[in-house]
């Protein structure tokens, strides 16, 4: 079957999600990858989104993160002090999932300004849940499509915290999480290095050459000793995820 | 202690809502008082501190009307399409005039409400670590666990002068229920000195609900006023769906000064909180599909 | 994350607390788990912390059958009726051996759960203003708004070892619905490391209850044990009422060391959690008058 | 109609709470007292409980301070620590209703040894809600029978403030509430002199001796320049209040 970057992201990232994890999930493309493993290979992971639903599983994604399909499909929902207080700041979650706007290579998100802070040449969002869920969640995948734009040598902000200046910066700040452990974008798989937490490419997409990526990071690159390809879509997989989308386009009147 | 008058919201926002006020009107996603937000811009308020975890399409429009001088946020995007363009303009060119900025995450607003509830002058959390905002805002500073030595982070409590939430229901005697994706509304109210509540509908009773149901006692709040839809496009559980399409069309709306005004004129400026009716109607209690 | 077993209460018991541990068994007058109580006592569980805000006749029982070499607690009686004697014989008295008590307020206690379900090392109020507590107690220490310059009080969080709760509900998955005074369940099992919960009765479903009902998910819970009656003489709403004509014997059943050891020899050492489902019946439904 | 002095006690004291306050009460006297001022002049008083009940009205007197009827008859339950937080702490409660088993004459309460601490001749309950209540609520009534043995000179431990060492205590530990500012025996009424804040007698029950208050008071007790008599329990009070324990006693199973 025939299958669009997007898709191999979406589906690569979903891949990522355990049975039994407890993710909290990040609007946008974190959703959409969170929601397909639930619909495939992980029926029993349990998302969780910031607005307070636990354990919900909506039939189509939502567009917001309180969407009312998330509520009605949820074990239950709890006040939004409660969430960030006993269910992220508490321990209980394994995995945030989330977007970024610019990522460097040690994971570290800018979702704030472009430029100075206080003089914006681009004023964004800012961080909403991304700056705790970086530090309290066992541990961050990150999903974005690759571009210089967006995977750069340097941030303009620190929104949210991945391995900061390298190896070690979250041990010294008294975090015992480990941070962003899988980035996945259009193109690759990247992994940080064991050693420096550099990410690393460590699995690229089919048809996809080492220079496209190269040429689409804002860093100079590296790729692992060993570097996989990843395998392509399943037909299985390719359906659960454009029946969401479908279903998810007719529910919201528009394109999703 | 005083107990809540059921009025009109044009009474409830002439009577509690002051210019120079900071205001929290709060919603997450679900219950965004909009009629509530639009009256106050029908009757002009000006120099509002409007304080919100998410600015969504509401502050986009009372900033864009110029109604405040500061906004306090954790994250101003329209959710699952983009910008708010009305909050960029106002920060990235001073238009309508300058907005100055605090801004946090989210769970150092949720704590900050919680504080604010909770009558304590400040709230303290595992956050912001490793990250740039306390750099750019001096309302966060670290506190030591004085057991364990442990570096935590303090913010301020939140304490609005009034805070206005949409709820499903209240009782004639201004018991008000809220269901579903609850937020941080009791929160904002048990903070705030004043509250204003709209509710899709006064019913006899709130009697059958759970023994545990989030309620505010009439005596928490100021007035309420009924507002039929008065959340729209924002949604209220069980009663109207929230309207995605209308969201990706203020992308279209919001993005130039004149197409914002012209918008704002036809539909608060020149309408009334009795259109909001068929606003949540139109959206149905089921999705289309 | 693991998640929750179905599995007897024997069981439950015998693989999730140990000699040495520190229990919280929460309930706030409704829901007291005494069948697990019962439990522990029978399996001669020693050297236990034992974590309550009113200790109430359960923490009477296991005092004077020896299981608890510490008691944290906020109010130690029984309530409208007077004295747990088993307590104050073993404070007082030392009998059966020495007991060394941490005692706090109920707000110290409540806010302690908090903070530890938090995830937080401490929990910080406005508390203990000009009392005598702080003397005797050195988990409670002052701190300083960094904003108000405000002197508050900070008590370490609590992260019991076990904590055990009893609840109406659980479904075949696991997740565990409590209603009604909902006290600080919730925060108990959250803030410990393992949770065993008893409930009047495991069924298909939970559907049907409100979208905020007091919910915990079964990955946030060890073991559910089935146990009908198992609050008895505490209440479950919905279920059966308090048996105050109990709570009202006791007085003259613990008064004396001799009674006391019969009445558990008989009712606890000899029986099983078998027997809470006729204990509960006879409460009913409605009162008596 | 004839009457106790326990009955004058309860009754005198229900008629302090007011239509509009908010009750945090105590369990035993002030919860007779309480729902009593409930039945009768103030049917829109709020009560609240400490297990968490707010705004409850009970056909019978709780044993404990957390009975289904408590529950049953509220306008909402919350969580006790939230009862705590925003309800307490939060300052919305305009009158804490109490009782001791040691008072002095600032108003300052002992529930937690008579003897040493390390080494108590008796060990009472402990403090409960009571530190909180005494410093949170707008003012604090205080309901106890009166004897040498509960009005004492000098209490063993000072476990809820009233006026501490007298005048101007509070507002040196920065509270703004007014502490307690109303004693109810079955005596006599007491108030706080404007001045010292010690505890000085307002009001007599009909039929009472000055001699026999004194008698039974462990500091030297003064009395207001206007004391006045307290006025009998009127039909309808006694009524309500014997009505009221008749539905207890059957409720409970024995004597309430």
């Amino acid at each position: 079957m025939d299958y669009t970057a997007s898709e191999m992201m979406t589906i690569s990232a979903a891949r990522a999600l355990k049975n039994d994890d407890v993710c909290f999930v990040g609007i946008g493309q974190p959703s959409a990858a969170a929601n397909l493993a639930r619909l495939t290979h992980a029926p029993g992971v349990t998302l969780i989104y910031e607005s307070g639903t636990i354990g919900t599983k909506p039939d189509v994604l939502p567009l917001s993160i309180g969407d009312g399909e998330l509520a009605e499909t949820a074990v239950t929902v709890v006040p939004v002090p409660e969430m960030f207080r006993y269910w992220l700041q508490g321990g209980r979650i394994s995995v945030g999932f989330l977007g970024a706007a610019q990522l460097d290579k040690f994971g570290n998100i800018n979702t704030t300004v472009i430029g100075p802070y206080d003089k914006p040449k681009v004023r964004l969002p800012g961080g909403g849940g991304a700056p705790e869920i970086a530090s309290s969640c066992g541990e961050v995948f990150l999903i974005m499509a690759q571009s210089k734009r967006g995977l750069v040598d340097r941030i303009d902000f620190c929104t949210s915290l991945g391995h900061g200046p390298g190896a070690g910066t979250r041990e010294k700040l008294g975090l015992t999480t480990k941070g962003p452990s899988l980035l996945v974008t259009d193109l690759c798989i990247m992994k940080p290095d064991p050693v420096t937490k550099e990410f690393t490419v460590v699995s690229i997409h089919p048809g996809v050459s080492r220079d496209k990526i190269t040429g689409n990071t804002g860093w100079p690159v590296r790729f692992a000793a060993h570097v996989e390809e990843t395998p392509p879509p399943t037909k299985g997989e390719l359906e659960a995820l454009r029946a969401l989308h479908e279903r998810t386009a007719r529910a919201h009147g528009g394109n999703a | 202690m005083a107990t809540a008058q059921i009025m009109s919201l044009r009474e409830a926002v002439a009577a509690y809502v002051k210019d120079g006020d900071s205001i929290a009107m709060e919603g997450f996603t679900h219950l965004i008082p909009f009629a509530a937000g639009h009256e106050i811009i029908r009757q002009k308020r000006r120099r509002l501190t409007i304080i919100r975890m998410t600015p969504d399409l509401i502050y986009d429009q009372l900033i864009g009307m110029g109604c405040a001088d500061k906004l306090v946020f954790s994250w101003g995007g329209n959710p699952g399409v983009g910008s708010l363009y009305r909050l960029r303009d106002a920060v990235e060119n001073g238009w309508p005039h300058a907005l100055q900025i605090e801004e946090h995450s989210h769970a150092a607003m949720a704590n900050a409400y919680e504080a604010g509830a909770a009558g304590l002058p400040f709230a303290v959390f595992r956050g912001y670590v490793g990250t740039d905002l306390p750099k750019v805002n001096s309302n966060i500073k670290p506190l030591k666990c004085p057991f364990t030595g442990e570096e935590l982070a303090a913010v301020p409590s939140l304490r609005p002068d009034v805070a206005i939430i949409h709820a499903q229901k209240a009782d004639r005697a201004g018991n008000v229920l809220i269901e579903g994706i609850v937020g941080v509304q009791k929160e904002a109210v048990l903070a705030a000195r004043r509250a204003i509540v709209t509710v899709e509908e006064v019913v006899e009773s709130l009697q059958g609900v759970s023994p545990n149901a989030c309620i505010l006692p009439n005596w928490t709040v100021s007035a309420v006023a009924e507002v039929p839809g008065g959340a729209h496009p924002s949604y209220a559980h069980g009663y109207y769906q929230r309207d995605n399409a209308f969201y990706k069309a203020w992308d279209e709306i919001a993005r130039e000064r004149d197409s914002f005004t012209a918008w704002m004129d036809d539909n608060v400026m020149r309408s009334g909180p009795e259109a909001f009716a068929a606003r949540g109607k139109a959206q149905g209690k089921r999705k289309a599909g």
